[in-house]
């Protein structure tokens, strides 16, 4: 086979050599939708609204009791199980809980639960897939290792573990998502720090003299962050999806307010008799999955230049 | 209260009709069970599923009949000595057990006396044979078993499934594995346990030896009984509604009305016997080891709304610490404490426990915290009475934690960190009071952790009057005592419900709430 | 059966995110059968957009045609519905294209991409497409046709798969051949003999060509007209030699006049200022007008007409006369057959004439040789990469720089050509000392540069600075050009925020852009803008030496030109040493004093320009030069170079270039020439030196 | 090449044993005490449960019993359930199938339906099928699996009657369950192609395709998704690890057999030699979807085959 490395580097020697100019074109002019009425307008009605959504939810979660016209946690026992209506538009829960009081209360800590597990899963697998991709060479193979036997142990065998370690509560909830889904953050990381370092800008700082921490710190970390940031808005979402799962299982909290998981959850039951008390939390979580999506997508176009243009 | 005060299996809307038609021969009938049984070893079972299996492929020497005397099944006498240290049983003869080994007094002898060995690592049954302590064989049919100390709930607990007899042949070969080939001999015999999907059963023919407690004596009438395992409320229903199995048990009450108006699907329901899902108090739990703390806690819980919210009038509240149906049941406690946030407040307040700014009470700088523990999954909504209680206490100034755990045993069992805690026991005999009221020995403890010579006392007498009546009024001073000091918090009797297709006919259950298959037939 | 292909006021949009902007306006011309037509023109200016209309693949790219007609034969394409289009694809039309290697889908063998396309057009049975395929590559000179057929794009060099390319091209037997700068990403060696097939094609076959190529040597070469493109429109057209020789657009004449070319050395180039309008912001009346030295009133408000210029030929400018005029009075000089060497200072004026043509006169008699004292010295460098290995397979070493010597004087400016993958960018790492050697010496100042991360090395980092080639991806996507340019400041010297402000804003305006831009992101800017932020970069440290990494190679001609006078202005201001690497030759010649030549890791002539112009002495250097698109210059007779450069993985013996010179001998087989003095400042590895 | 399968097959191993010792370790850091779940400790007398620990080994130091683990494994000796002292392997045997045929079906769903909207919504980009896709994905990523499987039942076994609620025999059991788990893989698996789809079609050697005058259909689906599919088979081996991993839930609702529930169970009872069995399965489960992908990627991209570069 004649396969020789010269020939492995004209590819991109030679993309080099096009003009900057046409580089831009070539990845920018893609495959037209072929008959579509749909046009790239109505990405940003789209986004528009995604943000309209968050900010509707950043709001519940930072004041709910401008929107719940209910307490979330007034039990009022001659009215419970009540179908959607007026006073109560998602209905009332086996509690008499208005639902719709609940979700707002429950905003705050699914959106908690969501960020705050993806942020601990993306620094520390940020900063493990960073150290391997930057570093390479044995401490690569050795952290990469790590992160496979971690994908291998169950992730309920991780959340009872912390729960038992650090006593019961959403915090552990939270610990046990976020190192589940360390080994993802680290493989994406380390892959991005790949491509990144062997950048042109990585090189011209390198010839300037430039302190490798700070190319690091300036550089490569910066450049490497998007698809790790997109992939957090997705994580957003599989989060609270996680926590869920662990509330079905049975490793969840009982909080006063529950958060929107833990509804879905306890709420399976009434699935038959009383469709809104899951149904509707269901739908927070879809909505805020959808809208993050969507602002994450958009945000990733507009961050990423090869990608500008692009809806 | 509980209106009929008998434990009869009471079948509610479909069964009736029922009875009119003639029994049919074969078929299969597929059972949903919520949970899966640990073992089908009867001595090393630790679960209250297992029983239910238990009944289809054991026997026991007695049985307890609807009224709630004990009836014959595989001894068929039994007399107990003068001193009531030691009881003579005479034993059916012609029975067999599955495998054709001979059930005998030899085989009495055996299954007992592995009960109380410890490489046989017993579980519930090694506490419901206490203070068994040895047997002798007197003749192929008669055996006499001794006791360490008398005992008048022996003879009951015989009676319960945990002590079903197995094959000692089957159980000497298969030694570990026994749990998983059980042989009894019972009127089903086991073919096949796949973990997690089902347990299979097949009719065995030669049984003659039925006790009274159904009608049918002879053989069963059905050819294969399977029991299916599905944890899932939800799939566990749909599955009936589907026709995929014919029963299927708890059903969640949200469930029931829609059930009873399916015109396919029929509902079985009978209250189970024992001690009631109750909440006790940590006595060694600052201020919990004050009666008034107790009382104010007590006051403040509305428990019969929490039980008819909760489960929408399906289950009964219950009052004291046995259910009715258990020997000394005292109906006066029904009733007797009414909600009165009022008083609670005021109980509170006597103990200097003062509400500050965020509505908690606090004293010397300490909040008035109540750490409740529960299980988890959240059976029978246990989470949910947690919920609401903790919304009750809020409204008098306690703040309660409530720790849902999976880890009962650690948590409850080995730190005993609760002050409040949930649990409920199927027995027949009041005597299980002992283990949860009377002064555990040096270096152990019970729930309630209580230890007063007095109720020592009358448990102990109780454990061991032969006469009925008396027995019945001591353990009716131990109810009025706990519900006096406010030990605990009785919630609901369990009812156990069967969702089960109109073409299930004859099931019945026994006083402890376990169904009886040897009637159970399908109508085509 | 061949047609004439007829673009009559073709006019183009493009959807884009900002909207519809028109890409093309208006553009007419033909090709008659058998004719080669060249469509020239800087970047941008709509080339490639025109000829992909003409296929209809505009439609996949957000284009449409908007207005006018293409007509092949008698079928209207414009129009046609989608299937008839895909018929007439690769059938009746063929393109190829600038990337070969991009060109091609990676994943499947060169053998299976053939064939789908015959497949396409014809129902045949596959073996007889098979032996199609290979009667093909045969055709297209690609030597053992059955073993590529089944080897992948990634395993065939650049050279060999354009052949392909052209060969899949060829498949349908196609009456139009469109060729979007076939030759552009490929070196002078290889350009010259891939020219040369698709000439040979024509002739043989028939097809006409429109050939697509911003190289004006190249059109020279290939056309038998010549259509120049500005701005989506068309500025002139007309018969090739006529359109080089005597143009009468300002732009054409601008475009001419930006090449460097011979006996301009160290002199000014005449570039035309500014660069070409964006889509967006495109200027009323003539589009040419800001940049033109005739521009008027007129110019300004209305669109001068594609007119009648005499001799076939047509120009679209008010001013065509005056311009032609002015044109034909620098012509005084004998005109070289590019016709672009006449002085012509038709387009705006330089910015300091006088000080460059001083300058440059100076540099130009100045020794060439490296008597003052070196700045930078290379002892015997070596660098060897290990490839391969891991899994189980044996390491092997490449040989990217095998035993260079060369010394760089103070002051000088030392210009590095050879093929690609013959060293050229290594050799300048090494020298700057931005990888370790595996053998050899780098002296900077006599001393040896120390290691990597000492405070020394960083020192040495302030002194020596590099140009990249691709200055895009050497900046950070989301850095400002005032951070960019402000980087080697933070790296080097403690600056005040303010001071670093001023010194940045000074930077750009000493490159020629704004200070005010300070706050702009790379990717707002146009190649020639972003080489000057590159150079801006560069010198933002004063630096003793500058290593020119194929600094202009990627700039349209016009830019280039603006680029290597800003570069030679500031070599003299500052006093820069400097080592100027480039494949274009002209541009080499025209900046650097001496010259070395580099051909797989081994120097193989070193010679003050103008001497190694004059008299090149290997036999490889003299190829290089005669791969010059564009008639060879007179006297010399043609040296062409067959096949690739080798692999660096093993190198042939004795000589390296022996595989590819046809004066070769047994000697040059076994024996390794030494690099022997042949003149003054004038060296060579060869036994029979010319 | 045999040398490649050594070294692949030396960090596989390392990754089983390193999962292993990792769950053992975990255990060890657990409170609490698989004898006291194993009996009612209210009625068993100090003396019975010290003397359980004794025969199960339970009080010897960790190392000791983490060597004696790993050395009885190398016998096939796995150990016995503490809880109902069964051993361990055929137990677990007896379960692997019922799980792997979920994920495989789960799987399959996956990637079809996920491949199938990708292809579909970078096609039409920005058409309202781009967008219907797009939605259609991001609900799959945002309902969690209990909740979507009990809702699959309810329409498809108690309204339709069509399919079996529950159970793992024969085809007709798989059906929901694969579906509600590999809807959850599919929603991102859309995105993934979607995007890389769209990077394809952007790349140059497309528009030579259709210079070739070769159908759109055949462009898009030789040409674009086989070069799309390349960057996104990473993705689809992690979302199959990630089906393994949600099998705990779905086997729970659908009462299917399986290790998932063996797993839950045996961690919730702390019975360390069946969760250890459990675990041991998984990571030679991850282990092969590693070596599948690799193997994809082979079979995909010619250059990787020809380099040989990770087999
Ligand atoms: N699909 C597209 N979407 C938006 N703009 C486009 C598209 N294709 C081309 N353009 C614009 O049309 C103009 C002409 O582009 P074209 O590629 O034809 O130039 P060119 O003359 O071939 O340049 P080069 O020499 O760089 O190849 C450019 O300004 C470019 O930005
Ligand atoms: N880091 C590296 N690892 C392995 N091989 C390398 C490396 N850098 C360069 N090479 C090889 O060394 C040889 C010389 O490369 P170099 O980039 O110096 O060539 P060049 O003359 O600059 O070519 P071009 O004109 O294409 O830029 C090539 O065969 C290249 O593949
Ligand atoms: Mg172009
Ligand atoms: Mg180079």
């Amino acid at each position: 086979m004649k396969f020789s490395a010269a020939a492995a580097k004209t590819k991109s020697e030679h993309l080099r050599r096009i003009p900057p100019f046409k580089r831009a074109e070539a990845v920018g002019g893609s495959g037209r939708a072929t008959g579509s009425t749909f046009r790239l307008g109505s990405a940003d009605v789209l986004t528009g609204a995604a943000a309209i959504a968050v900010a509707f939810l950043a709001l519940c979660a930072l004041v709910p009791g401008w929107i719940a016209p209910y307490s979330p946690t007034e039990m009022n026992t001659a009215a419970i199980l009540q179908a959607p209506s007026a006073p109560h538009p998602f209905g009332t829960d086996y509690f008499g809980r208005d639902v719709f009081s609940l979700i707002v209360y429950g905003t705050r800590d699914s959106l908690l639960i969501g960020a705050s597990s993806v942020l601990v899963g993306v620094l520390i697998g940020g900063a493990l897939g960073s150290l391997a991709g930057y570093v390479g060479g044995r401490l690569d193979t050795i952290i990469m290792r790590f992160m496979d036997i971690l994908l291998t142990v169950p992730g309920i065998l991780l959340a009872l573990t912390i729960a038992a370690a650090l006593g019961p509560g959403l915090r552990n909830i939270v610990l046990a998502i976020a190192i589940s889904s360390v080994p993802g953050y680290a493989r994406v990381m380390r892959g991005q720090i790949m491509g990144i370092r062997r950048r042109g800008y990585v090189f011209a700082s390198r010839a300037l003299g430039a302190k490798p921490s700070s190319i690091l710190l300036k550089h490569v970390l910066p450049n490497s962050a998007a698809p790790l940031l997109v992939m957090a808005t997705l994580g957003l979402g599989s989060s609270i999806l996680a926590g869920a799962g662990l509330s079905f299982l049975g490793l969840g909290v009982l909080k006063e307010i529950p958060d929107w998981g833990a509804l879905l959850s306890q709420g399976r039951g009434y699935l038959t008799v009383a469709w809104w008390i899951c149904t509707f939390p269901g739908l927070a979580i879809t909505l805020f999955v959808l809208s993050v999506n969507l602002i994450g997508d958009r945000w990733r176009d507009a961050v990423d230049p090869k990608r500008k243009g692009r809806a | 209260g509980s209106s009929s005060g008998a434990s009869t299996a009471q079948a509610a809307a479909g069964s009736s009709g029922a009875a009119a038609s003639a029994p049919v021969q074969g078929g299969e009938l597929t059972y949903a069970l919520a949970t899966s049984p640990d073992t089908l070893d009867p001595r090393r079972s630790g679960l209250a599923v297992s029983v239910r299996v238990f009944g289809a492929l054991y026997d026991t020497l007695l049985v307890r009949k609807a009224d709630g005397s004990l009836g014959p099944s595989l001894a068929t006498e039994w007399e107990a000595s003068g001193d009531g240290l030691s009881y003579t049983l005479k034993l059916k003869p012609g029975v067999k057990f599955q495998d054709g080994t001979p059930f005998n007094a030899e085989a009495v002898k055996y299954n007992f006396d592995s009960i109380i060995d410890p490489q046989t690592k017993a579980a519930n049954a090694l506490a419901l044979l206490r203070p068994y302590k040895s047997s002798e064989v007197v003749d192929e049919y008669t055996i006499k078993l001794n006791l360490e100390t008398p005992s008048q709930a022996f003879l009951g607990n015989l009676s319960q499934g945990m002590l079903s007899l197995v094959s000692p042949t089957a159980a000497q070969k298969d030694g570990e594995n026994f749990g998983k080939n059980p042989v009894g001999t019972g009127p089903f015999k086991f073919v096949g346990w796949s973990e997690n999907a089902e347990i299979k059963l097949a009719r065995n023919p030669d049984y003659v030896w039925g006790s009274e407690e159904a009608k049918n004596t002879g053989a069963p009438y059905l050819d294969t009984l399977t029991f299916k395992i599905v944890p899932e409320e939800a799939t566990r229903i749909g599955g009936v509604q589907s026709g995929q199995v014919l029963a299927a048990e708890t059903v969640p009450p949200q469930n029931v009305v829609a059930l009873q108006n399916d015109p396919n699907a029929q509902l079985l329901q009978t209250n189970t016997i024992g001690f009631p899902y109750t909440l006790f108090f940590n006595l060694e739990h600052e201020p919990w080891n004050e009666l008034k703390a107790r009382q104010a806690v007590q006051y403040a819980v509305d428990l019969d709304s929490i039980v008819k919210t909760l489960y929408l009038g399906t289950y009964e509240r219950a009052s004291s610490s046995i259910t009715p149906g258990i020997l000394g049941y005292d109906e006066s406690l029904e009733g007797k404490i009414k909600p009165d946030p009022a008083k609670a407040n005021a109980l509170l307040d006597e103990l200097g426990w003062i509400k500050g700014a965020d509505g908690i009470r606090a004293k010397d700088g300490k909040k008035l915290t109540l750490h409740y523990v529960d299980g988890s999954p959240n059976r029978e909504k246990r989470n949910d009475i947690a919920a609401m209680i903790r919304e009750q206490l809020k409204a008098i100034g306690i703040e309660t934690e409530v720790e849902i755990t999976q880890d009962i045993a650690t948590v409850v069992y080995q730190n005993w960190d609760y002050d409040l805690y949930g649990n409920s026991q199927v027995n027949s005999d009041p005597n299980g009071l002992t283990s949860f009221y009377r002064s555990a020995g040096e270096g152990r403890r019970t729930l309630s952790g209580l230890s007063d010579p007095q109720v020592d006392a009358w448990l102990d007498e109780g454990a061991v009057e032969p006469d009925e009546a008396k027995r019945a009024e001591l353990y009716k001073k131990v109810q009025q005592y706990i519900s006096d000091q406010a030990l605990i918090l009785p919630v609901y009797v369990f009812p156990y419900t069967v969702a089960a297709s109109r073409s299930v006919q004859g099931l019945t259950f026994d006083p402890f709430g376990y169904p009886i298959f040897n009637d159970a037939y399908l109508n085509k | 059966m061949t047609a004439r292909l007829e673009v009559t006021d073709l006019t183009i949009d493009v959807d884009t995110p900002r909207g519809t902007l028109t890409a093309v306006s208006g553009i007419s011309f033909g090709i008659g059968p058998g004719e080669t037509v060249c469509l020239v023109g800087e970047s941008g200016s709509g080339k490639t957009i025109a000829s992909k209309a003409i296929m209809r693949l505009t439609d996949y790219e957000n284009g449409r045609i908007a207005g006018g007609s293409i007509r092949l034969g008698d079928q209207h394409i414009e129009s046609l519905p989608p299937h008839l289009i895909r018929d007439l694809r690769g059938r009746r039309i063929a393109m190829i294209f600038q990337e070969p290697m991009a060109a091609f889908d990676p994943v499947f063998t060169i053998g299976s991409q053939l064939i789908e396309t015959m497949r396409a057009h014809r129902r045949e049975k596959k073996a007889v497409l098979r032996q199609a395929a290979i009667d093909l590559l045969i055709r297209v000179g690609i030597p053992e046709p059955e073993l590529r057929m089944e080897q992948y794009p990634g395993e065939l060099s650049g050279g060999m798969l354009q052949r392909a390319m052209i060969a899949m091209a060829l498949s349908g037997g196609p009456e139009l051949l469109i060729a979007d700068e076939p030759t552009t990403a490929l070196d002078v060696t290889i350009q010259a003999q891939i020219l040369k097939l698709l000439g040979e094609l024509k002739d043989s076959l028939g097809m006409s060509i429109l050939l697509i190529t911003h190289d004006l040597g190249v059109a020279a070469e290939m056309a038998d007209r010549i259509v120049v493109m500005y701005a989506g429109r068309i500025a002139e057209q007309g018969p090739a030699a006529l359109v080089l020789g005597q143009p009468r657009h300002p732009y054409t004449i601008g475009l001419l006049n930006s090449v460097a070319a011979q006996g301009s050395r160290g002199g000014r180039l005449r570039a035309i200022e500014g660069s070409p309008p964006g889509l967006a912001d495109m200027p009323d009346g003539c589009r040419f007008h800001p940049r033109c030295a005739f521009a008027t009133d007129r110019c300004r408000e209305s669109v001068p007409p594609l007119s009648d210029q005499g001799g076939g030929r047509l120009a679209a400018c008010w001013h065509a006369d005056e311009a032609a005029a002015a044109g034909d009075a620098q012509q005084a000089a004998p005109a070289a057959h590019t016709g672009a060497a006449g002085p012509a200072a038709v387009a705006a004026p330089a910015p300091r004439p006088e000080a460059a043509a001083a300058h440059g006169e100076d540099r130009a008699s100045g020794s060439a040789a490296p008597q003052a004292s070196a700045l930078l010295e290379a002892r015997e460098l070596y660098k060897h990469y290990p490839v391969g290995g891991g899994w189980g397979r044996p390491k092997r070493q490449l040989r990217a720089v095998d035993g260079v010597s060369l010394s760089v004087a103070e002051g000088e400016t030392f210009g590095l050509v050879g093929e690609s993958g013959s060293g050229k960018s290594t050799l300048g790492r090494l020298l700057l000392q931005l990888e370790p050697q595996t053998h050899g010496q780098v002296l900077y100042r006599g001393e040896e540069l120390p290691q990597p991360g000492s405070t020394r090395w960083r020192e040495a980092r302030r002194d020596l600075q590099i140009i990249h080639q691709d200055p895009y991806g050497t900046f950070d996507p989301r850095w400002s050009i005032g951070d960019i340019v402000g980087e080697p400041l933070d790296v080097h010297m403690k600056l005040g925020a303010s001071e670093r402000r001023s010194r940045v804003g000074e930077l750009l305006e000493q490159v020629g852009l704004q200070a005010s831009w300070h706050n702009r992101y790379p990717h707002e800017f146009s190649g020639g803008q972003r080489q000057r932020i590159g150079i801006a970069r560069a010198i933002a440290v004063n630096p003793r030496f500058i290593l020119a990494d194929e600094a202009v190679s990627a700039l349209d001609v016009s830019v280039q030109a603006q680029i290597v006078n800003l570069l030679q202005d500031l070599q003299r201001d500052l006093g820069l040493t400097s080592v100027f690497i480039a494949h274009g030759l002209q541009v080499v010649r025209h900046i650097s004093q001496r010259i070395g030549v580099l051909y797989l890791g081994k120097l193989v002539e070193v010679a003050p320009s103008e001497e190694l112009f004059r008299r090149p002495a290997h036999p490889y250097t003299r190829a290089l030069l005669s791969s010059i698109p564009g008639a060879p210059a007179a006297g010399r007779e043609t040296f062409s170079v067959t096949g690739e450069i080798p692999s660096p993985l093993n190198p042939p013996s004795g000589c390296r270039f022996h595989p590819r010179c046809p004066l070769a001998t047994d000697r040059c087989r076994n024996e390794e020439p030494a690099f022997a003095a042949i003149g003054e400042g004038h060296a060579a590895a060869c036994h029979y030196p010319l | 090449m045999l040398q490649a399968i050594g070294a692949r097959l030396a960090s596989s191993l390392l990754v089983i044993v390193g999962s292993l010792a990792l769950v053992f370790c975990i255990f060890n850091l657990l409170p609490g005490d698989p004898v006291l779940s194993m009996v009612d400790p209210t009625s068993v007398s100090p003396e019975v449960i010290e003397n359980l620990r004794e025969q199960l080994g339970l009080n010897r130091p960790f190392h000791e019993r983490l060597l004696t683990y790993f050395g009885d494994m190398l016998t096939g000796d796995f150990g016995r359930s503490l809880v109902g002292s069964e051993p361990v392997l055929p137990k677990i045997l007896h379960q692997i199938p019922a799980t792997l045929l979920l994920t495989a079906a789960s799987s399959l769903i996956a990637i079809v339906v996920g491949v199938t909207l990708g292809v579909l919504s970078a096609v039409r980009k920005g058409g309202l099928i781009d967008l219907a896709a797009r939605i259609v994905g991001l609900f799959g990523i945002s309902m969690p699996t209990f909740w979507s499987g009990i809702l699959l039942i309810l329409i498809f076994s108690v309204q339709l009657k069509w399919l079996p609620a529950m159970g793992s025999d024969g085809w007709a059991t798989l059906a929901m369950p694969a579906l509600a788990l590999g809807f959850v893989g599919a929603g991102s698996i859309v995105r993934m192609v979607r995007g890389s789809m769209l990077d394809v079609l952007g790349e140059p050697f497309v528009t030579t395709l259709r210079a070739k005058g070769l159908r759109e259909r055949l462009i898009q689906g030789k040409h674009v998704l086989r070069n799309a599919l390349i960057p996104a088979i990473t993705l689809i081996g992690m979302q199959i690890g990630d089906m393994l991993a949600g099998t705990v839930i779905i086997e729970t609702v659908f009462s299917r057999q399986g290790v998932g529930r063996i797993l839950a169970d045996a961690i919730m009872a702390k019975d360390l030699p069946v969760v250890q069995g459990i675990v041991f399965f998984t990571a030679i489960v991850y282990v092969g979807i590693n070596l599948l992908v690799d193997l994809s990627y082979a079979a995909i991209d010619p250059r990787i085959r020809r380099r040989g570069a990770n087999l």
